[in-house]
């Protein structure tokens, strides 16, 4: 049969990063179609160039044979394109029933918006979702899952003929999940296309019939799902065999450096107690939306906790201070470089030394120089490349920006690094070097906490594995125990359909 | 408690506390006047309500356009100016020719208005320059080019057409026609703002831009619309401004700015975009010019009622903050996860 | 043109803090060169005279302005301090308190608008708007309207006097050490690091264990220290104090910061430029008057410039990445 | 114990003597005399025709005329335009102050340049100017003041005062003779309730004449001894329900008033011819500025087409008394 919607040889590069180089592939109408990546291959910025938000450097998008020329969102709407997005666009102060009828609101008298109808049809597309989600309340405060619920409602307003999901599971729990299945292939089976991007092997291989591999960018393989098994995708994703991939040499772990004791934020997470011991590597795995970034900066002290203690080498750490926690040797690397890892505008130098510029100031003075030097230092040692050192950090790739992270935090000679998501869109060499670094460290005798939605990195590099699941601790695993398997019944508390 | 009368109860108490903030102001506007009215009941007088609504009307205007500008996250500080600009043209247009009837007065003035108010949408859209700077310049820009025009020539009531002059004071069924415009400007923009796909857009642009882009709203158009609408409404109040009180000269207007834009702001409309209403802002404007008044029959020492204001303003941003956290609470509360 | 050619020259454009500076230096030449008696001495004083208050208040706004934040009380702070000096002289207090008080009720006003908008969150543009009517208020509430004046001639000679036999006004001293310990402060010292990194991104910078509130905070405290100085300054140079003095300065001031290419969305600026945005405001209104031009002139060119200083670069990046 | 008030009374720095030491009443009045009037602001109507008489007298002698001045009337402008007069050596400027002392210092930093500096309007603080343009004497505008209300209330009845600013000299001095005016038995029956203040401004004018009404239901008479004041209160009355009940009256400009006074709202005011007091003052600073005068008491000195002048005590040199504006008479008057 023919070609819905048609990719061919589409490019898409931002600056420096090139995130999707010539990538063709096809959805046909009543199928649903895969896309899978590691972080950062590309698979969101395919999702964008469909939703009309980037323009393909190269390359062209067919619509039953005919070229799209898409100029904007309302043209993608237009063409019968629904978008859900990575990040929920919802719009804080309205109500949830305007988020999803906006731009479409049903009309009444003298085109005026008719209310009762917006709301009834917010109300029916919430029961054929099958949650409860009061269509007159703003959307301002509705948890990431809720947000991520109003988003499908929105795609399923519009009867659209291709629905496009960037990771729509991401924050869903398993029976959000199933009801959410449930609707897509209804209307798979109505003759929608599909593209549903995830990085759960076991809902790809539930819902979709074919599956395009994306690497670096790069398009790697579109076959019958039947054709192919999880092991073949993943080692088509990675480009080797994941052992190579994660070189932790064993360390005989020393002290305990980071003692966690019955930590706990509500509604966020609870009583979460834990160690780490000098050159250990303990992984904090869950499923996204567990809870864990929020423990990890608890306990770095950007945000507050309801009780427990923190204590490093037998100091306590005292809430909500950061400044003492670095003090006591803790560094955090945040899961979200744009927003917290890295201060976008400023030069590369000043933001790997920001932490430091009192330490750096002779007699409370910085005349830039000392700050220089070390910047220089610490980028070469992660070998980052960069045009100048005052250049803005944000025009760097996003590997080299999670570099200039690493360097800041590194330069700080943390006794315990806790990473947050270290390896998210940055690609596979980058990446290689980040876990050879991180057992370096180890084997320094630094004490680290990574945190990580990516199995084969948790398996590759923890001693240890701790398991949260819903703001709860519910499992640790030695290094023998841990499989994908046990991680993930764990993580899901049901049996992996891997 | 079964789904459907929680989500009713939700319902209510939910739009209860987001009327909170008119709410707000009319209990404040109410103890106000109640309390004058009992030292000196002349305030509930014909004469001296029709006093306080005629002096609310040309704020009132401004406040209207205000509002809809900073809904989109942004802020119009030339209206003043442009204020300045449309009353002296239209005066000096009655000036030389008499004849000339109100509408088109009133018409030539929006247009004036207008056309500042697209120059800082299109400076503020295209020109990537926020809406501060820019109309800050415009302030400037527009003062001093009416200045140049006027030259510290002054147009006096006697040098005005009768008839313009009596429209200032004319009503209709013991209205005030100004107040009757000013009224209609409220009314065609609190229907559109609230009724119209084009309204809510303004509030989705100002709730979360990057979210407008992906809905395919039409930022630019919206955004210069928006400008054009305050600018427009500025103009429209520089005809009330000359027909009211007679007199123009340049400086007509000067510093009203920061009046309107406290006015909107006691209204309840967030400076950063995405909620309140017209509504809220003229009931501001109201709120201060009656204060205005208030003070001078309850002779209070008139030095205080600046004071009064800006101590008003922070408790009206306050309560507001107050509102807000609540309801944020109130709302995080509410999980929806089945099972 | 060749390509490198216009990617110098966009280069130019684009460090608008060096545009700034370059123009101003040009006015001041063409000014003096072309403006009869601009150049004199006395001028000269007259001139420093005139931006003393901008410039005093420039400074403080500019690191305020940089965290992203802003402070329109400024100019209803300096008439606060202006009105309570004159109010404690006429209650026969010796002016050596009267100063120091009026530098603590301004670190208080300060303290206020830092309250509003750090502790309790509140939009700085609004809370100031709030306070801007609340200070100028409360100012004519203590003086009223009338005007308080024969301060002591020593303080108010001291004020408009020079160095010595010098052309240099005693203020110009005020302004050089005020402008060099902000000008240090925020661009070689680890606060200025802070400041910057809390107006580029404040969650980052709270990953770095900066406390932006904390930071704010003191900046607005420092801010209405500084109008409170420029109050008493003010009240005895023209030795009068009125409850009225400075009304309207808030928006000079703003406009001569961002003249000197400071983003109002926090994050970029320097002093330097800022200096230069406040003495071109200054020298061109003083030349423009002497040359008999009436200051509406100014209005317009202030305005243009304004915002040219931002759609200038902006166009300059436009032209650079095509 | 600093500096306080009491510890530095009347040591400010004392007035630099004019120049010409002596006066020598035959001295020819020079030709090509720099004269520049700053009046409180421009754009005010009763200014601008001060100044126009200003200029016709700058004429007749053969100098050269400037007018400048603030959009604001505040102190700080006007210092910042005396000083740029200094630069421009100006030989006299005749100035309106706004406030009688912050244009002191700069005032007076003139007249160590040698410039003459004559006061009208509002007199700055008499240390720091040379001759001050009094309009009438105060006393002879209260009284009329008084007397016009007297008539239009009836001899009995309240009345209440729409000033300038609480801090405008003249105004004040002139509000004192009618308070003494008034504490006379036969104005007995008459009774001040209020003294309101429009600053000159005339929004607030309009607003605070509104105010005063809305107060005093029983009010007969508003005087208004300040030209944007009446025009602003006769414009409301006129328009408004109390039109007919409540008499305006005051100091005003016939141009402006002419309408109010044809339609009934006024039935009388009063002024002397502004135009004069800038004719004077020009002429007045012109014979100090050859050394005809010094400023010093008694010295006498020809004032164009206004006849002989002669400086009273403090500089003062007064106008004439005032003239009563009526519907008869108004048409006669073009200012
Ligand atoms: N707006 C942007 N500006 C600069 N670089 C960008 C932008 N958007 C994406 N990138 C870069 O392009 C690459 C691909 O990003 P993309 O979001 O498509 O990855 P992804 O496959 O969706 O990853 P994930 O699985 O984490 O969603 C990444 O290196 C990312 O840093
Ligand atoms: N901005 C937010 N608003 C509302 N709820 C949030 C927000 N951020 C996180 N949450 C909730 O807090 C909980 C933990 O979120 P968090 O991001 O820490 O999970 P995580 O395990 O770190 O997943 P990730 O892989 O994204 O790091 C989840 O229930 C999530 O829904
Ligand atoms: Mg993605
Ligand atoms: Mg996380």
């Amino acid at each position: 049969m023919a070609a819905l919607l048609r990719v061919r040889g589409v490019s898409k590069s931002f600056g420096a990063v090139a995130a999707v180089r010539d990538v063709s592939f096809d959805l046909y109408g009543g199928e649903a179609h895969a896309l899978v990546g590691e972080n950062g291959a590309g698979k969101s910025t395919i999702v964008k160039m469909l939703a009309g938000v980037h323009r393909p450097d190269d390359g062209t998008l067919e619509l039953d044979g005919t070229a799209l020329a898409l100029n904007g969102p309302a043209d993608a709407k237009a063409a019968g394109i629904a978008v859900i997005y990575q990040e929920p666009t919802l719009f804080p102060d309205l109500s949830v029933a305007e988020n999803i009828a906006m731009g479409r609101q049903p009309l009444g008298r003298f085109n005026t918006i008719d209310r009762a109808a917006m709301v009834s049809q917010a109300a029916r597309l919430f029961t054929r979702l099958g949650v409860s989600i009061d269509p007159n309340r703003p959307a301002r405060g509705l948890s990431i899952a809720d947000q991520q619920l109003v988003e499908i409602a929105k795609a399923l307003s519009v009867d659209a003929r291709v629905v496009v999901m960037d990771e729509p599971t991401a924050a869903l729990t398993g029976v959000e999940v199933e009801r959410l299945f449930a609707v897509a292939r209804s209307l798979r089976d109505d003759g929608a296309a599909l593209l549903f991007i995830s990085h759960r092997f076991e809902e790809i291989t539930a819902l979709c019939q074919r599956v395009t591999i994306m690497r670096d960018g790069k398009h790697v393989s579109t076959d019958l799902l039947a054709d192919t098994s999880v092991d073949e995708m993943v080692r088509r994703m990675v480009g080797r065999d994941l052992e190579a991939l994660f070189p932790k040499q064993d360390v005989e772990p020393g002290a305990t450096v980071l003692k966690v004791q019955g930590l706990t934020r509500d509604p966020v997470f609870q009583d979460i107690s834990f160690e780490v011991k000098a050159g250990e590597i303990v992984a904090l795995a869950g499923l996204v939306g567990s809870g864990r970034s929020e423990v990890v900066q608890s306990i770095f002290g950007v945000d507050p906790r309801d009780a427990g203690t923190v204590e490093v080498l037998g100091k306590t750490l005292k809430p909500k201070n950061p400044k003492q926690a670095m003090a006591a040797g803790v560094a955090l690397v945040p899961e979200d470089r744009r927003q917290q890892g890295l201060v976008m505008e400023l030069s590369i130098e000043r933001n790997v030394t920001l932490p430091r510029s009192r330490s750096l100031s002779q007699l409370g003075f910085l005349t830039g120089n000392s700050e220089r030097r070390s910047a220089k230092e610490w980028t070469e040692r992660l070998k980052t490349k960069y045009g100048r050192l005052s250049d803005e950090v944000g025009t760097l790739s996003g590997g080299n920006q999670q570099k200039v992270v690493l360097a800041k935090w590194l330069a700080t000679g943390p006794r315990v690094l806790i990473v947050d998501e270290p390896t998210r869109g940055i690609d596979v060499g980058t990446k290689a070097e980040v876990h050879r670094l991180m057992s370096s460290l180890a084997a320094e005798g630094v004490a680290v906490l990574m945190v990580s939605s990516e199995l084969p990195e948790v398996l590759g590099m923890a001693d240890r594995v701790l398991v949260m699941r819903e703001g709860r601790l519910v499992a640790e695993l030695s290094r023998t125990e841990a499989t994908e398997e046990s991680v993930m019944f764990a993580a899901t508390g049901q049996e992996a359909t891997v | 408690m079964t789904a459907v009368q929680l989500t009713a109860a939700r319902r209510n108490s939910l739009s209860v506390v987001l009327r909170a903030r008119e709410l707000g102001i009319v209990i404040a506007l109410g103890l106000l006047v109640v309390v004058t009215a009992i030292s000196n009941p002349r305030f509930l007088s014909g004469q001296s309500v029709r006093d306080i609504l005629l002096n609310t009307a040309i704020l009132a205007v401004l406040a209207v356009g205000q509002a809809v500008v900073v809904i989109t996250r942004n802020i119009d500080l030339s209206v003043g100016s442009v204020l300045g600009l449309s009353a002296f043209t239209v005066g000096t247009l009655l000036q030389n020719n008499p004849g000339l009837p109100v509408v088109l007065a009133l018409l030539v003035g929006a247009a004036v208005g207008g056309v500042c108010g697209v120059l800082n949408g299109v400076l503020v859209r295209y020109g990537k320059v926020p809406a501060l700077v820019v109309t800050l310049g415009t302030l400037y820009v527009v003062r001093g080019v009416t200045y140049f025009w006027a030259g510290g020539s002054q147009i006096n009531a006697d040098e005005l057409p009768p008839g313009f002059l009596s429209f200032g004071n004319a009503s209709l069924l013991g209205v005030p026609v100004l107040v009757l415009i000013a009224a209609l400007a409220l009314v065609v923009t609190a229907i559109v703002l609230r009724n119209y796909r084009v309204g809510r857009e303004l509030y989705a642009m100002g709730s979360s831009p990057q979210a407008a882009q992906l809905a395919g709203i039409p930022v630019g158009r919206r955004t210069v619309g928006a400008f054009l609408v305050s600018g427009a409404l500025a103009g429209v109040a520089g005809v009330l401004f000359a027909a009211r009180f007679g007199t123009i000269d340049a400086a007509a207007g000067t510093g009203l700015e920061l009046n309107v834009v406290a006015a909107v702001v006691v209204g309840g409309v967030a400076v950063f975009g995405g909620s309140g209403s017209v509504w809220g802002a003229a009931l501001g404007a109201l709120l201060l010019t009656t204060i205005g008044s208030a003070l001078a029959v309850l002779e209070i020492n008139q030095f205080w009622q600046q004071a009064i204001v800006g101590g008003l303003i922070l408790l009206a941003i306050g309560a507001d903050r107050l509102v807000a956290v609540r309801v944020a609470a109130g709302l995080k509360k509410r999980g929806s996860h089945v099972g | 043109m060749s390509a490198e050619l216009t990617q110098t020259r966009v280069g130019r454009i684009a460090n608008w803090n060096v545009a700034i500076i370059a123009i101003t230096v040009l006015v001041l030449i063409i000014a003096a060169a072309s403006v009869d008696s601009f150049g004199t001495g006395q001028n000269f004083g007259f001139l420093v005279l005139d931006l003393l208050p901008i410039a005093l208040v420039a400074l403080p706004m500019t690191l305020v302005i940089v965290t992203g934040e802003i402070d329109l009380s400024v100019a209803s702070t300096l008439g606060l301090s202006s009105a309570v000096m004159g109010y404690l002289w006429n209650a026969n207090q010796p002016i050596e308190t009267i100063i120091p008080i009026c530098l603590l009720l301004g670190a208080v006003l300060g303290a206020v608008n830092g309250f509003f908008v750090t502790v309790l969150g509140l939009p700085s543009l609004a809370v100031t708007i709030g306070t801007l009517a609340l200070y100028r208020g409360l100012a004519f509430v203590v003086l009223g309207d009338s005007a308080v004046a024969d301060f002591p001639a020593v303080y108010t000679d001291w004020v408009t006097g020079t160095i010595g036999s010098t052309p240099i006004p005693n203020v110009l001293i005020v302004i050089v050490i005020l402008a060099a310990v902000f000008g240090v402060i925020l661009h070689a010292t680890p606060i200025g690091r802070a400041v910057f990194a809390v107006g580029a991104g404040e969650q980052a910078a709270r990953f770095a264990g900066i406390r932006p509130g904390r930071l704010k905070f003191w900046l607005y405290v420092a801010s209405g220290v500084i109008a409170g100085l420029a109050g008493v300054l003010w009240t005895l140079r023209y030795s009068s104090a009125r409850a009225d003095n400075g009304a309207g300065l808030e928006l000079a001031v703003v406009a001569a910061v961002l003249l000197g290419g400071v983003s109002i969305f926090g994050g970029k600026g320097a002093l330097p430029g800022v200096i230069a945005g406040v003495v071109l405001l200054g020298s061109l209104q003083n030349a423009l008057r002497l040359s008999d031009v009436s200051n509406e002139a100014l209005n317009v060119v202030t305005g243009v410039l304004l915002i040219a200083s931002v759609l200038g670069p902006n166009l300059a990046g436009k032209l650079r990445r095509t | 114990g600093g500096t306080t008030k009491s510890s530095t009374e009347g040591q400010n720095t004392p007035a630099p003597q004019g120049t010409a030491g002596k006066a020598d009443p035959n001295a020819p009045l020079k030709e090509g005399l720099k004269i520049a009037y700053l009046p409180k602001q421009l754009n005010n109507p009763y200014t601008d025709v001060e100044v126009g008489g200003g200029k016709v007298a700058v004429d007749e002698i053969k100098g050269t005329y400037k007018l400048v001045g603030p959009n604001d009337a505040s102190a700080s402008s006007q210092v910042s335009y005396i000083n740029t007069l200094i630069q421009q050596q100006q030989d006299v400027i005749v100035v309106a102050a706004n406030d009688p002392n912050a244009v002191c210092p700069s005032l007076n930093q003139a007249r160590k340049a040698g410039i003459k500096v004559v006061t009208f309007d509002s007199d700055a603080s008499k240390t720091c100017r040379d001759a001050f343009i009094n309009q009438a004497t105060t006393q002879g505008i209260g009284e009329s003041l008084v007397k016009m209300a007297s008539e239009l209330a009836g001899g009995s009845g309240e009345i209440a005062v729409l000033s300038a600013t609480p801090n405008a000299t003249n105004q004040n001095s002139w509000i004192e003779v009618m308070k003494t005016e008034l504490a006379k038995p036969e104005n007995a029956k008459l009774k001040l309730v209020k003294i309101a203040y429009g600053n000159d401004d005339d929004q607030k004018s309009f607003t605070e004449a509104q105010g005063l009404l809305q107060s005093y239901p029983n009010l007969k008479v508003i005087v208004s001894p300040t030209t944007v004041g009446i025009a602003a209160a006769s414009r409301y009355v006129s328009a408004s329900s109390y039109k007919g009940k409540v008499a305006i009256t005051g100091l005003g400009l016939p141009n402006q008033m002419r309408q109010y006074v044809k339609d009934g709202t006024v039935k009388k005011f009063a002024l002397w011819n502004p135009a004069d007091i800038g004719y004077l003052a020009a002429y007045a600073g012109a014979a100090m500025s050859s050394g005809q005068i010094t400023g010093a008491e008694g010295e006498k000195f020809k004032a164009g087409k206004l006849g002989e002048y002669t400086v009273g005590a403090d500089g003062e040199i007064v106008l004439g008394p005032p003239t009563e504006f009526t519907a008869d008479n108004i048409d006669k008057f073009n200012f």
